[in-house]
């Protein structure tokens, strides 16, 4: 049925290795980026395919799984190289493979130039690869490679500009958080395999398995173990509270790895993984909790401090830490539909936005290295009024920007609110809902007014950068604009598939297809809820809902208004709030201190007791004891030897000393 | 007043010593005739001398003969030990020429006086009488002062001479004195009837004479075999003697005295095994310890040696304290390894020595690791068997020995015993390190390797090698050897 | 009377042997030991071993005594150099003290076997001490007899290879 | 084909004869020759492999007659299992790659130089396939002389401290098993044993009282060996000093064969103290991969770094042993083979860079990336195996010793080692980022040149099987798996009863004679009073091989559940 | 007559003279003669067991110490000659050209 499905990952990992291997010897940047996004395009039309006939059949038949080889069996343990083919994992490679095409195709004209231009282009593929492992793998122990597949190639990336130290500690930053993330999930994989294991004689790591399982296990207890550690897996991967700090530092690589590793696929990889095992998480009112509150501060953190950035690609980095948040708030809540269906609205405006900024950088630094300019090119203060001079890209970013502001019509503005609308009604967290709701609507705010200033920043007022620079500005080429265009097209009219049941009703009964597509992924989550009901009553009430849509509109639409007015009106006014209360704009600023605390209260103390273990412990202690033994006998050595007088005497002494103890002991014991 | 008659004698059992006598007295009539004769053709003469008495005592493994009224035995024990002081006394002599003439004192009357020794030694081994065995001992030692003084020139060997000389002489009032008190104690000298009348006694342990008879009879043979504390002598006498008979002394002598005590004790005080193991656990400790760990700041190689050779008694003696049959048969391996290697690790030193000995430390042998790589590698062997790692025949000797202790639940002794191994290799290693990881500190002079010294080299190694890999027949000749105790 | 006279002999006896430890003079401890020797000799003669007696005689105080005598004359050793040695002679004493004491509870304590063997006093008297000796030695120890021979052989060579002038 | 066993072992030795014969000023030939006879032994080792049946029996046995003396009989006695064969491989695989790892490193004394590691090959393959625990302690000790030759003669400035510190340290170990091999022996001959083959002695129960005490001194030889903390600190040294192609070998096999000995002998021989004994060498592996972690994250010298991380590395593979089931062992087993490739493969980057510098100090390097890019590629590949990145070679491993070690009641022991995991990509990425990121400013590194075609080619083989074994481990695996459940099904029952019978030491005095505690096995007894069996255990390939039902057979007839089962906690 | 422990006695005190002649003196003529003391002492021990025992093995073996006590005496005392030719003395404390 499926048996191509293997093509969608070995694609990319063809032209990883020819580019890898041979990429050096190619030179040629056509062919270099051809194969790459070639390779990609070929599992993009694999995934449509599968997709199609996926949607074929009825869907409760919706799933199968495609075993390749037998990758490690070991006792109970048993994980194969196999792939899952269900609604989810078909849209997530819809997603990994149309963005990462449009992605590859936008990197042959940004990369153009580059050094290591091939090096890019093999890790670009391997990156899909691995994401492609992740979404599709059939068991933990594959998503687990694939996740640190994906994990690596974005340490690679990060680190593309090797020779800047500021790459390389990104992309170390990056590598290091993402393992304690790597921590939660191999613990929670060994507490759930052990436990169902030896609880249940049922040995597996395999979703489907597991899933057919699920009703063994209990609510609470082991399982929220279970699903804490597996979100402590996710936050690392997804930049939430407490792992995120990885995640605007990974800005240092090149702006389409951003688009796609740190916007639209790998991020969110925690959201899929939740999703995915679903049935694990609805069973732990408290990890649901965690993972909401969670979202929801780690929504509304990102996005403060969002509103303080002056690189661009920070603000995005911090925009999609924001984004991230809303999805993990919708998977607290249980909405594991809209929280997919979040992941992929974004995945279609936040890429787009990457691009656009890096359409303006790449612009921007063109400009600025034709002038001889030492600037900032991802400075926001250095641009403004670009609009008349890159209007394409300004428009795909003005969409796309609206999209994510969450503005009627546009399709983030379909899935934030379902997600908001979720966080207010669902069963789980009683009195908090409400906070929640209220967390995400004010971040939701903040996000419009952050985006909008942004877009003021940059596309409006005057060009702040050098005039000798500015003549240099222009538009990008057809390659850069194509995608930026579809993916702004993607940006207003992806949300249709997933119009909120008020709506649909309201406009002439369109049901949500995108829900009713997903179903099947959460029947057992449904089943659970279904079962347990009686207890958790959520809220239903249609004009609530309006209300709140309405109250989520206007917040974002107040946003808006203040970014013009602090950007296009009345430009003096952050200056002079800043000059107010310099400690807070410090604080946001600086990111509220989290990476110096971080480096306080962890890694310098890590390396003083290693510093500490080494000098202190390893050398003194634990060498000083063996060489203290063997000075000791040397000294012994000295004694014994001083007693050797060479004396006559001393011998015969020595001797008759000797027979005495001898005959004493024995004559007088 | 009627005539003494004479019994008729087998005289099978002393044939080799009788043989090895009158060889000796030839080759002093020789030297006494011809003093300006070739002294190189004597050290020859008493090698093949040496080799035929071997293929004499070697035809009698198997017999078990007693004679001259059950005060001498031939026995697998005593041919074993004939064996190994025959060995050593050969290869001291093949070592012995060139050494005696760079230190101009090689005079005719050396090889019998080794000759000499050999047979008391083979007395001492063979020996079923305490008379004959305190003789054998005499004999021994009475040359070996001479031996230890030979170069007479020389202030050392004078003073490694007198020093033996005196406290020999006063561990022989120990030994003597010891023995007349199990004379007093069983009313005979003779082994065997000790061992009956003993076997008679209730309660031997009690017996204060008997015992104390044992202890200081026993402080005769473990200054023999330097054990400590009566071992202070070893490194002085070791390092002023000539040096082959310093390989002489560290091998047959100790073998002989092993020899002698392990017959004495093991067919004449069996009963006493509680007390003498317990004396020689503790013994062992001490010797052992004192021997590695003294050898451990030693930089002259000889005193080195001389400290190691005291721990190696310390290893044996565990294999004595335990007193079984894979204890005792493990002495009787490691006598013959030891003298394979001790002797060898000698021959190198005469090799690389000058007139004097001026450049007796472990540093002198900086370097000489890549300068004479096949010497070196034969030193190298021999360290690491005395160093007791395998494939070496010191390992396999080593083994048996602590297994000895192990087996007769000395589980401290053999755990003390192999901690003792481990330090040890520090110093053996050291030689190893200064020949092949230092740089030398001035050229060496090609020494000349004589074929007398190149054979026992030779012979050295491979009693070295061939026993540490295919130990089985020597072990078994050793097993056979204990059996018959 | 007996006793009396074992008494006299054996203060004599430790005198001198102590007299030989504490003579500076080597010569004079050589003649304390002789003295002590001839005690020993007439030890012998109470304990029915004349021949013992004439042979301590001989060969001790004759032979070998002459011999050291003869050394300490050859080699013109005075007097003990003067040196401060109380602590050694303080740690020797104790020592010395100590296998006295030893030796000393050793055998009060334990008990020689019980007589075994035909040699009555009333025997050697009439066979003649000589004669038994002589007996024994040819027939029951006739190998360690032979062995002397080459002790004395190797003694002599080795006295000459040391001590002789030029060889 | 029969004795292919002692064909790959001995293989070697003749090398070292025909080395005898070439002259020194020769080296080309020198090393040619050397090249070539370590080649052939992977080569014939090969058709071990390829021989090798899937089953849990020793293969390939020969058992003939070498020392019989007094109580001891030990045979000539060589096999391997499935637990034997991949380090047999690695270490022919090594071999040749060590060879030419020094190819140019080494220019003085070349002929001894490939006299020792050719000598060192016999002693390690010899100690890998001996089944008689006499000729696995004579290749233990033998192995040594060679490495400490190599160390202190071709080491750096430190390598005379060096060479003698892991010499005596190693042989302090050695020594006191020694005592307890022997002592193991007196009681097995007290039950009837015939020789020194480790089979036989299996099927002891030893009364734990007594076990504790041998294990202990099997567990102190293999845990320096390992090694484990605290007895590590001779690693750092030797390393340091010790040439390329030393390092590569101490890391990649020398090491293993601690660990092997806790699976051939300390664990099977000793199940009840191994079990007693598991909470603390856990808590020790566990130290070890931490300690040696953070350790490892400050240290300047990039060679002692990898050596700390061998301590670490090492510390998992303790960790899955002591899991006492499949996944544990077999992912404990993985890891050693990982281990081998990926140290070796980062011990042989070092020497690349200090041949061309002559500095391993991490501060003299730093944006070598951009001037030797292959370089660059491969040290990344063999960092992220080292970590332990999925797809690579030190994934499966580690994973299924965590894995194992979470099923047993390791648990949070577990919990803790796998933050080690963390530590991993820290140190590592650490070190990798500041020798090849950053600036070029090092005006000494900008002429460096990449790799030449030697090196690549040492690499490459390197390189493959780090991928091989990451994706598709299977096939390494099913190999040893029989031998594994084997294994586990031996010491596994031992924990359902652990009877505590008497405590008295086995110091006391006592002769051997008087232990209470031994006590025949009923299997033992019964096989030898089966007619069918009169032939000595140990002659065919399937000696050893106790009556299926022997790992249920405690003491009171009860049957275990089958060996597969995994460890239920209690 | 004196009863055999009497003789034992005498015997043991004079060997414990001996032992601390030898343990103190520094001649090494006299601490030769002290060692003789000692055997003499086990001489008399020998001859006073033999005649208690009613056997002469103990008086042939006094016969066989005393051969060997003049044998020592010779070697011995040629030790000390050419010990003394090169140094000028038989002080054994000047005996110690090699210690420790």
């Amino acid at each position: 049925m499926f048996d191509n499905v293997w093509l969608i990952p070995i694609l990319p990992l063809i032209g990883f290795l020819i580019n890898g291997l041979l990429g050096k010897k190619i030179k040629n940047e056509t062919v270099i980026g051809g194969i790459a996004a070639g390779a990609v395009l070929g599992s993009f039309v694999v995934s449509c395919m599968t997709i199609l006939k996926l949607l074929s059949l009825p869907s409760t038949e919706r799933v199968a799984e495609v075993k390749i080889f037998s990758w490690i069996t070991s006792g109970t343990f048993n994980a194969d190289v196999a792939f899952l083919i269900d609604p989810l994992s078909c849209i997530m490679i819809m997603i990994v493979s149309g963005v990462g095409f449009l992605i590859h195709l936008y990197s042959i004209g940004y990369m153009h130039g580059e050094e290591g231009f091939y090096r890019y282009f093999a890790y670009l593929n391997l990156f899909t690869f691995s994401m492609f492992l992740l979404v599709l793998g059939n068991n933990l122990l594959l998503m687990f490679v694939g996740w640190e597949g994906v994990g690596l190639c974005s340490y690679l990336l990060i680190g593309y500009y090797f020779h800047k130290k500021s790459a390389g500690d990104a992309g170390k930053k990056a590598f290091v958080m993402n393992r304690v993330g790597d921590f939660g999930f191999l613990l929670g994989l060994f507490t759930l395999f052990w436990y169902m294991g030896s609880t249940h004689n049922i040995w597996t790591i395999r979703f489907t398995e597991m899933a057919a399982s699920s009703h063994l296990l209990p609510t609470g207890g082991i399982v929220t173990v279970i699903t804490l550690c597996f979100f402590l897996g996710a936050t690392g991967k997804s930049a939430q509270i407490p792992l995120y700090t990885w995640l605007p530092d990974a800005m240092e690589g090149p702006t389409p790895v951003s688009a796609l590793i740190h916007a639209a696929t790998m991020v969110t990889a925690g959201v899929y993984m939740i999703a995915r095992m679903n049935y694990l998480f609805i069973r732990s009112p408290e990890t649901l909790t965690v993972i909401a509150v969670i979202g929801a501060c780690t929504a509304l953190f990102a996005a403060t401090i969002g509103t303080a950035q002056n690189d661009i690609k920070r603000v995005l980095a911090y925009s999609t830490v924001s984004q991230l948040g809303y999805m993990f708030l919708a998977m607290g809540v249980g909405a594991f539909g809209a929280g997919i269906f979040h992941l992929m609205t974004h995945a279609f405006f936040k890429a787009c936005l990457f691009l656009g900024s890096g359409a303006v950088i790449h612009s921007m630094h063109g400009a600025l290295h034709h002038a001889h300019s030492h600037d900032d090119a991802q400075d926001m203060r250095n641009m403004g009024g670009l609009k008349s001079k890159m209007p394409l890209t300004f428009a795909t970013f003005l969409l796309a920007t609206i999209a994510i502001a969450g503005i009627p019509g546009f399709s983030g503005f379909f899935s934030k609110d379902e997600i908001l609308w979720q966080a207010f009604s669902n069963p789980h967290h009683g009195n908090l809902n409400l906070l929640l709701w209220g967390m995400g609507a004010v971040a939701a705010g903040l996000t419009a007014f952050y985006m909008f200033r942004l877009v003021f920043m940059t596309f409006f007022g005057e060009c702040r950068i050098t005039p000798k620079a500015k003549d240099h500005l222009h538009e990008s080429p057809m390659v850069i604009v194509f995608p930026l265009i579809v993916l702004a097209g993607l940006s207003v009219v992806g949300g249709y598939i997933g119009i909120p049941k008020v709506i649909g009703e309201v406009v002439g009964g369109i049901p949500n297809y995108f829900e009713h597509y997903l179903s099947p992924v959460f029947k057992y989550s449904e089943e659970y809820m279904a079962e347990h009901a009686s207890a958790h009553a959520g809220v239903h009430n249609v004009a609530l809902e309006w209300g709140l849509m309405g109250t989520s509109v206007l917040i974002a639409l107040i946003g808006i208004t203040i970014a013009y007015t602090l950007y296009v009106a009345n430009t003096g006014i952050p200056a002079r709030f800043t000059a107010a209360f310099p400690a807070l704009h410090r604080a946001v600023y600086n990111k509220w201190y989290i990476d110096e605390l971080y480096d306080f209260i962890i890694v310098n103390p890590c390396k003083a007791f290693g510093q500490f273990l080494w000098k202190g412990f390893d050398v003194v202690i634990v060498d000083g004891a063996v060489n203290g033994v063997a000075n000791t006998v040397m000294a012994f050595s000295g004694l014994f030897r001083l007693m050797q007088t060479g004396l006559l005497s001393n011998y015969a002494w020595s001797m008759a000393f000797g027979v005495v103890v001898m005959l004493s002991y024995f004559i007088l014991k | 007043m009627d005539m003494i008659s004479i019994p008729a004698i087998n005289m099978t059992p002393i044939l080799p010593e009788i043989f090895l006598s009158s060889l000796a007295m030839v080759l002093l009539l020789i030297t006494v005739f011809s003093p300006g004769g070739s002294k190189s053709l004597l050290g020859n003469i008493s090698f093949i001398g040496i080799a035929a008495t071997a293929v004499l005592v070697g035809s009698g493994w198997g017999a078990n003969i007693s004679s001259f009224n059950g005060s001498v035995i031939l026995d697998n024990f005593a041919t074993f030990f004939k064996m190994v002081f025959l060995l050593s006394a050969g290869l001291s002599i093949l070592i012995s020429d060139k050494y005696m003439n760079r230190e101009g004192c090689n005079h005719g009357e050396l090889y019998p006086i080794i000759l000499f020794t050999t047979v008391g030694m083979m007395l001492m081994a063979s020996g079923t009488d305490l008379m004959v065995i305190f003789l054998g001992l005499e004999v021994m030692s009475v040359s070996l002062y001479v031996l230890a003084g030979f170069n007479r020139n020389n202030l050392k060997s004078n003073e490694a001479g007198l020093k033996y000389f005196l406290l020999g002489a006063f561990s022989t009032g120990f030994l003597l004195y010891g023995m007349a008190l199990i004379y007093g104690a069983t009313g005979t000298t003779r082994i065997a009837k000790i061992a009956t009348i003993i076997g008679q006694m209730t309660l031997p342990s009690a017996n204060i004479m008997l015992v104390a008879g044992m202890l200081l009879m026993f402080t005769g043979f473990a200054f023999k075999v330097a054990a400590a504390p009566f071992h202070m002598w070893t490194p002085d006498v070791y390092e002023g003697a000539p040096t082959p008979m310093t390989a002489f002394m560290s091998t047959g002598p100790k073998a002989a005295a092993f020899a002698a005590s392990l017959r004495i004790f093991l067919i004449a005080l069996p009963t006493l095994q509680a007390e003498w193991g317990q004396l020689l656990w503790v013994l062992a400790v001490l010797t052992m310890t004192v021997g590695n760990i003294t050898a451990l700041r030693q930089d002259n190689i000889k005193r080195m040696l001389a400290y190691s050779s005291i721990a190696h008694a310390g290893y044996c003696l565990v294999g004595f304290a335990a007193g079984n049959g894979t204890g005792t048969a493990g002495i009787l391996f490691y006598m013959l390894s030891y003298a394979f290697m001790n002797i060898g690790a000698f021959a190198i030193i005469i090799l690389v020595a000058k007139k004097g000995e001026p450049n007796g430390t472990v540093m002198d042998l900086a370097g000489f690791g890549f300068k004479h790589p096949i010497l070196a590698l034969a030193m190298t062997i021999f360290m690491f068997s005395l160093a007791g790692v395998p494939p070496t025949a010191g390992f396999i000797g080593k083994f048996y020995l602590f297994s000895g202790a192990i087996q007769k639940g000395y589980i401290w002794l053999a755990i003390l015993g192999v901690l003792n191994s481990a330090a040890s290799v520090y110093y053996y290693l050291r030689v190893i390190v200064y020949m092949y990881m230092k740089e030398p500190n001035e050229e060496f002079e090609w020494t000349v390797v004589t074929a007398p010294v190149a054979l026992a080299l030779l012979i050295a190694v491979a009693g070295t090698l061939i026993p540490g890999v295919v130990p089985s027949l020597l072990l078994e000749l050793a097993q056979n050897a204990i059996k018959l105790i | 009377m007996e006793t009396i006279f074992f008494a006299i002999v054996s203060l004599v006896a430790i005198v001198s042997a102590i007299l030989v430890v504490t003579c500076k003079n080597p010569i004079n401890s050589a003649l304390s030991l002789i003295m002590t020797f001839f005690c020993l000799a007439t030890y012998y003669v109470m304990l029915d071993a004349p021949f013992m007696a004439a042979v301590q005689v001989m060969v001790y105080a004759g032979a070998i005594m002459v011999l050291m005598v003869f050394t300490i004359m050859l080699l013109n050793i005075r007097v003990d150099a003067n040196k401060k040695q109380s602590h050694s002679v303080i740690l020797g004493s104790i020592i010395g003290l100590f296998t006295l004491l030893n030796t000393v509870i050793m055998l009060v304590k334990s008990r020689a076997a019980a007589p075994t063997g035909p040699y009555s006093g009333d025997m050697i008297k009439t066979i003649g001490h000589t004669e038994l000796i002589g007996r024994e030695m040819f027939t029951n120890f006739l190998l360690p007899f032979e062995i002397t021979s080459i002790l004395l052989l190797v003694a002599i060579v080795g006295a000459v290879i040391l001590a002789k002038k030029k060889i | 084909m029969s004795n292919i066993l002692s064909l790959t072992t001995f293989l070697p030795l003749l090398g070292v004869l025909l080395l005898f014969f070439i002259p020194k000023e020769n080296k080309a030939v020198l090393r040619g020759l050397t090249l070539a006879v370590t080649l052939v032994t992977f080569i014939v080792s090969l058709l071990i492999l390829t021989g090798f049946k899937t089953n849990a029996e020793f293969q390939f046995v020969e058992n003939v007659p070498w020392i019989a003396a007094g109580p001891f009989v030990m045979r000539y006695n060589i096999g391997v299992d499935g637990i034997s064969l991949w380090l047999v491989i690695l270490t022919t695989f090594i071999m040749p790659i060590s060879v030419l790892s020094t190819w140019k490193a080494v220019e003085e004394k070349v002929k001894e130089y490939m006299i020792c590691l050719l000598i060192l090959e016999t002693s390690l393959i010899g100690a890998f396939i001996s089944i008689d625990m006499f000729l696995f302690y004579i290749y233990w000790e033998l192995m040594l002389i060679p490495m400490y030759f190599m160390i202190g003669i071709w080491g750096g400035k430190n390598r005379l401290y060096a060479t003698v510190k892991f010499f005596i340290y190693t042989m302090v170990g050695s020594l006191l098993m020694l005592v307890a091999f022997i002592y193991l022996y007196m009681l097995g001959t007290q039950a009837g044993v015939t020789d020194f083959s480790v089979l036989h002695f299996y099927n002891l129960k030893i009364d734990p009282a007594i076990q504790v005490w041998m294990f202990l001194a099997f567990a102190l030889a293999f845990a320096i060996k390992v090694p484990m903390f605290p007895l590590h600190t001779w690693l750092p040294d030797a390393h340091t000093e010790a040439p390329t192609a030393g390092s590569v070998i101490l890391a990649a096999i020398m090491l293993k064969m601690g660990t092997y000995g806790y699976v051939r002998f300390a664990m099977p021989l000793f199940p009840e103290a191994a079990h007693r004994f598991a909470p603390l060498l856990a808590t020790l592996a566990v130290i070890g991969i931490i300690y040696a972690a953070l350790v490892a994250m400050v240290q300047e010298d990039v060679k002692k770094l990898v050596a700390y991380s061998s301590v670490a590395h090492l510390g998992f593979v303790m960790l899955g042993l002591f899991a006492f089931n499949v996944n544990g062992m077999t992912g404990s087993m993985l890891q050693m083979l990982n281990h081998g490739i990926s140290t070796g493969a980062l011990f042989l980057i070092v020497g690349f860079i200090y041949e061309r510098r002559h500095t391993r100090l991490i501060t003299d390097f730093g944006g070598l990336a951009k001037q030797m890019p292959i370089f660059a590629t491969m040290f990344l590949i063999v960092t992220l195996s080292s970590i332990g990145v999925p797809g690579t070679n030190g994934f499966a491993g580690e994973f299924l010793v965590l894995l194992g070690g979470y099923e047993s009641e390791l648990r949070w022991w577990t919990v803790v080692a796998t933050s080690g995991v963390i530590f991993a990509a820290v140190y590592m990425l650490w070190m990798f980022q500041r020798v090849m990121f950053g600036e070029l400013t090092n005006p000494k590194n900008q002429s460096l040149l990449d790799l030449d075609a030697r090196e690549i080619a040492i690499m490459i083989p390197l390189i493959v099987l780090i991928f091989v074994m990451g994706v598709y481990p299977n096939p390494f695996i099913e190999k040893m798996d029989p031998a594994i459940k084997k294994l586990v099904a031996q010491i596994r029952p031992a924990s359902m009863d652990v009877k505590k019978i008497d405590t008295t030491s086995p110091a006391a005095h006592g002769a051997i004679q008087s232990q209470s505690g031994l006590q025949a096995p009923a299997g033992y007894q019964g096989m030898s009073g089966m007619p069918g069996a009169e032939q000595p255990a140990g002659h065919s390939g399937t000696n050893g091989q106790m009556p299926a039902g022997h790992p249920g057979m405690s003491q009171d007839g009860q049957t275990s559940e089958p060996a597969i089962n995994p460890h239920e906690s209690k | 007559m004196a009863n055999l422990n009497s003789y034992l006695i005498i015997s043991a005190i004079l060997f414990s003279i001996g032992t601390v002649g030898v343990l103190t003196r520094k001649n090494a003529i006299v601490i030769f003669m002290c060692i003789e003391l000692m055997l003499n002492a086990v001489n008399l021990t020998f001859v006073a067991l033999s005649r208690h025992l009613g056997n002469l093995d103990g008086q042939v073996f006094v016969f066989f110490i005393m051969t060997v006590a003049a044998a020592e005496a010779a070697v011995g005392l040629a030790l000390m000659i050419s010990f003394y030719n090169n140094k000028e003395s038989i002080d054994v404390d000047d005996v110690h050209l090699m210690k420790w």
